[in-house]
């Protein structure tokens, strides 16, 4: 009989305060004071390439932005805990996870910017193209993991979704595939208590983290903003996968601070109450806090940290408006990988439809 | 897991509904709500199911105030999952229900594929129509917003493909608000897309069912060449009649309305009588309605033609990023050129 | 924090003795031991169905033919715990299901006949048509639920589907909406063990009554070659929905021991020692042997039984051979419920073209 | 819960692979294996996933003996659900692998929908080419059998208006073997449209690639009419061109073989000889593959037509009762009544 988890893992209170929990703590007893600094550091950073995107997006650079505000040490938490030969299948809001597989800025913003439908290769940062359609990565993550199975490696697949997708079948149908196959994935679900305008309440009855034991895919309820806590959860799930244990199962407990994207307007349908609450539990101040009393917040960290932030933020903005727009006819690129007759004859269709234009303005060459 | 109070699934019924009773000026979207809340008064078994369709109204607000007005055993904010989403509507439907499904986007309509064309397509034909499913699946479809992938799709024609379904798409707040109110009331499936890049255009909006959703209408009359269309390119086909008729060539403008069936007595007259057709959609080409259209066309009419009939589409490419979508929409330029191509100019 | 199904509910074992279990047997205790002997015929009449259908495929008077043979109990045991006002949701397997509804028998065979896509009408016996696309009428018997709460009944509805169909997205979809919507209505699995050549353990990796508990909705897992477990296991969940304590899960764990349809040959993918030990626990046996430790299985309540059979067999076979085939133009029937311009002229124009043969044969009128 | 001995999932490779080396009697069915046989031997990223795929060998025996041959890691007999086999397929797609998904008959296909079309058909031009789809999808379609409901579909135009997918139907044993060979090899995701009631029709099998996939055939020489189909109804193509040379017209069948992109250069070729088109699948007419050709052929052979080209299909319904088929599917007559009527006779 398999248990549903009974606890909400926690090793950070908001307090900043480190509280012992004996299964856990072995898994996070490695890390260092710099190492907590360098987490802080990137928490910052994400956070503030948050902040300047969604300016981007209001001063018309951007067409839409999807905040992760809050949801820092989930991300970061999860994210820094793979190695380069694991592969991330994610959804939209994983700017922070994308930071930490090391993306250049600029390619985080192409897609939102309307330039290009995905920012980077996915194989030079482990990190396949983010899924719009809610969920479907599951299956993909599941699939690779299956390869890597299969390839006899001990390379690690990650999904990232929301509380809302739990209620896709894609989403259930990748749990029963990576059960079945005993594949080494991690589905690691952020409930950020929010799918655009509805609670988590209406996607699932009980605790999201409930869900999986049922197919046979042991889950952890972990405080998804302490960082520490997630580390621990991740660290685990990715143990057990590449000794070849299968999947795990991570429900990240965290909450969207921001609005579902730029365009969404949150007091239409949440309390502002529940967004102070939850303030009080940012995961960042915890664990500013708990560096504080460990001695390592000083104000030279604080003047770094800042520093990097600054800089990446002035690299993203630069990198934004630099970036050039596709020329006309790539919208025929890449459509197929190998020469298609009746797309060929498309687009040389159009290219012969601009040209008339460049020949009428004179200026055909 | 918190339910906020907010949760629409505790809200009930607190105010009454306000229908549309004189001549309006509403925006197509708010035409749609009012064409909403009206089939809703007049008949305590539609319902509406749909992501975010509660509180928030909808993300583009079409379901605006609905919650507060009908409760929420009327307007139901659905967990996010598109084939239940319609296959609880084929329930209700079982049940005595007349459902309105919302599709959030175009591009979301597939997880649904299989319950749209393999229950609510076929259940009154396999059950030699002891089952009716009057049901309305609402799907803002089309691009031109500068979205994001797979927020501007234009799918119609995998369901015009689809027998036992019908296909509707409005273009105007008129239309909207009465092709909707039939729709509603059809003992039919219907797919009722909506020009999502058209939902502020504004009309005098009058409450009546006005002409049938089945007929195509003639929105410029013309006698040079037929032009037809549907849905988000209906002011642009007519923008392109006006700048044709500045060169000298005279366009009939015709807005399809029904995609399937579509109202070929209307477009063979069209023909008959210009002998020149051009028809026009945001879909891609390759398997598109045009080349059903034009296909119908030439069997029907085909020694009234005097030129091949030509096509101004978009590409056979997956819906590109929005920077390039203006080089996959039709426009003007390209629907003027498809006019010169058939006057062969 | 909800359990997962610890036992597995028997009370008739294989012997045919009655084992006392305190939460189920008040559920059954009215059952009197004339409802018993009604439930053997029963089982005893949709085998001889089973037998006689599946002869009257091999003489070439049905296509197809998906036997039950095995599943009597869980189909008997359920079906008869209903109300006509509740509402059947079923799969292609569920023809003792239909007898009980009060189905005409030889609307049973108009589908696998080829004479129609569905033999009856929903509304007479309160059951849908049956589903092909595994798992998809559980979503159909949910929003029905949805429907009935609305309304205020308490009429509920059940939908049956097999093991393989629960790896399918839609029944997941279907539990996630039945719990959050705390609608009536009862998933009814039978775990016959395969799916089509597919052993139950591809499908879930743990029992398949240990997945609905995750989302909120309490499962029984039910010996399903056990009519009275299986009729109380359907009244407690049938009791539940009516007082408004929404959805219920059901495995009947049962064995399909003939093919998968009579288009199927099970030697290729299993063992006949498995078949061989699900025998001994056949469904009717062990009511036989109830009934005779009761001093109730007479020789007239076997002649009885019988004789009703022989009735129903004959029946069934006069009803399959003769059955008119459907008229050419009933094709386009019933597509839509109101005329649709497009297929009136295909059906003019198929008209006209079956009339240009009686023309040609010089029989026109 | 008993998983038995014979469970495909510990089984593990214990044959040697027997793969096609000299031309041999097969039937369609039979040169299907033989071709998976020998894209897995060629290549250890090719991987199968499907239903009942394993110790069965699929409802049709098509992978027969390929478990046994290659083994649990190759031959991957999956849980039932359509979304999965093909999601999951991306996934191996993405780690390199070239998946082979069977999908157990044709109506089964659209609870997969969403991931070919959102995501197969797309994910090469999201990625602006980084991440290649060598998928194939293997699905055995259209009627004739005296099926069940959702057992005789023909959706190959839900597809090939998908902008992404290539989409072949082959309709003999050699084009059998090798365009599933020419699909397991390309680098775009294909769907592979097998004729199930042709399964046993027998051929001699060269285990060669030979013409390429995408090239439309001339199955039979002719002057006076084109007529253009794939799959299934090739044969009765070939023989109505027969039946009407008895007649006195002279017949060109073509196959068309790849449904995306269609072979326009061997049709117009073909028109432009013949000046009439007729062109006949099992789908449902409207929006079908016939309309599209129609349309593109009296795009690009106007002043070459002598008549309106004639569409002999299925009728928009759906898929009718066993007993019913043959008054849905074109057959021998329905299609010389085409070519009576092309002909203006
Ligand atoms: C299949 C599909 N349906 C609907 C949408 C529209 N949509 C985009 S985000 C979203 C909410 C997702 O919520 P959740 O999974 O909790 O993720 P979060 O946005 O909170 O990170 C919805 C409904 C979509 N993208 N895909
Ligand atoms: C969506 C879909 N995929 C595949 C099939 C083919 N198919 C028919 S029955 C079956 C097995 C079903 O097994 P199970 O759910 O256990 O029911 P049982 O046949 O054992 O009663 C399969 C794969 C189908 N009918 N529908
Ligand atoms: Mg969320
Ligand atoms: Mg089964």
């Amino acid at each position: 009989m398999v248990d549903f988890p009974a606890e909400f893992v926690q090793l950070l209170t908001p307090d900043g305060v480190r509280t012992a929990l004996a299964d856990y703590d072995p898994w996070v007893a490695d890390v260092t004071g710099e190492q907590l600094a360098a987490m802080y550091e990137d928490m910052i950073v994400v956070r503030r390439i948050d902040t300047e995107a969604t300016a981007l997006q209001r001063q018309g650079e951007l067409g839409l932005w999807p905040p992760l505000l809050g949801q820092e040490a989930a991300q970061i938490g999860s994210a820094r805990s793979l190695r380069s030969d694991d592969f991330v299948f994610s959804s939209y809001r994983e700017n922070a996870v994308a930071y930490c597989r090391g993306v250049d800025y600029t390619d985080i913003l192409r897609v939102w910017r309307g330039s290009a439908q995905s920012g980077w290769n996915p194989f030079e940062i482990g990190m396949a193209s983010p899924a719009i359609i809610i969920g479907a990565q599951t299956l993909h993550a599941t699939g690779w993991a299956m390869g890597a199975k299969f390839d006899g490696s001990d390379s690690v697949a990650i999904t990232y979704f929301g509380d809302g997708a739990t209620s896709e079948g894609d989403v259930n149908e990748a749990m029963v595939f990576a059960a079945s196959f005993q594949v080494p994935v991690i589905f690691f679900c952020q409930n950020n208590q929010w799918a655009i305008s509805e609670p988590v309440g209406l996607q699932a009855h009980r605790n999201i983290a409930d869900r999986a034991p049922g197919f046979g895919i042991p889950s952890i309820r972990v405080d998804g903003n302490d960082v520490l806590a997630v580390m621990a959860a991740t660290r685990i799930g990715l143990d057990r996968a590449r000794n070849g244990g299968g999947p795990t199962f991570i429900e990240a407990v965290t909450y969207r601070m921001g609005p579902h994207t730029t365009a969404d307007d949150p007091t239409k349908y949440r309390d502002v109450a529940e967004l102070e609450a939850w303030r009080a539990k940012d995961p960042i101040l915890r664990l500013q806090r708990l560096l504080d009393s460990m001695g390592l917040f000083t104000p030279e960290l604080e003047a770094k940290t800042q520093a990097k932030a600054d800089a990446v933020a002035a690299e993203l903005r630069a990198g934004c408006i630099g970036m050039p727009d596709p020329a006309p006819l790539t919208v025929f690129d890449n459509v197929y990988a190998t020469p298609h007759t009746t797309l060929d004859g498309q687009r040389a269709e159009y290219a012969d439809y601009l040209a008339s234009f460049d020949a009428a303005d004179g200026s055909s060459s | 897991m918190s339910i906020t109070t907010l949760n629409p699934m505790t809200a009930n019924a607190v105010r009454t509904p306000t229908t549309l009773t004189t001549p309006t000026t509403l925006t197509l979207a708010k035409s749609i709500t009012a064409a909403l809340r009206q089939s809703m008064a007049d008949d305590p078994k539609v319902v509406l199911l749909g992501e975010d369709i509660g509180a928030l109204g909808g993300v583009f607000r079409v379901t605006d105030g609905l919650l507060a007005e009908f409760g929420a055993n009327r307007v139901i904010d659905t967990p996010l999952a598109e084939s239940a989403i319609i296959g609880t509507a084929v329930g209700l439907a079982y049940r005595g229900y007349r459902p309105v499904c919302e599709i959030q986007f175009d591009g979301f309509i597939y997880p649904g594929f299989d319950q749209i064309v393999s229950q609510v397509a076929k259940l009154h034909y396999r059950t030699q129509g002891a089952v009716k499913m009057p049901i309305t699946i609402r799907v803002p479809f089309g691009g031109g917003i500068g979205a994001a992938e797979h927020h501007s799709e234009s799918p119609e024609a995998y369901f015009t493909h689809t027998s036992g379904l019908r296909v509707i798409a409005v273009s105007n707040p008129q239309d909207a608000y009465s092709m909707l109110r039939q729709a509603i009331s059809s003992d039919d499936p219907v797919l009722y897309f909506e020009p999502k890049r058209r939902y502020h255009v504004k009309g005098e909006v009058s409450p009546v069912l006005g002409e049938s959703m089945e007929k195509a209408v003639i929105i410029t009359p013309g006698t040079d060449v037929t032009l037809v269309t549907y849905g988000p390119l209906v002011p642009t086909a007519r923008d392109a009649a006006l700048a044709a008729a500045d060169e000298g060539v005279s366009v009939e403008v015709i807005d399809l309305r029904s995609l399937a069936p579509v109202d070929y007595a209307t477009l063979e007259a069209s023909v008959r009588k210009t002998g020149r057709l051009v028809i026009t959609h945001e879909a891609v080409r390759s398997g598109g309605i045009g080349g059903e259209i034009v296909a119908s066309i030439t069997e029907r009419c085909f020694n009234y033609l005097e030129a091949a009939p030509v096509r101004v589409t978009g590409w056979d490419i997956p819906y590109p990023a929005a920077k390039l979508e203006s080089h996959h929409l039709p426009d003007l330029d390209r629907m003027l050129a498809g006019v010169d191509r058939v006057m062969g100019r």
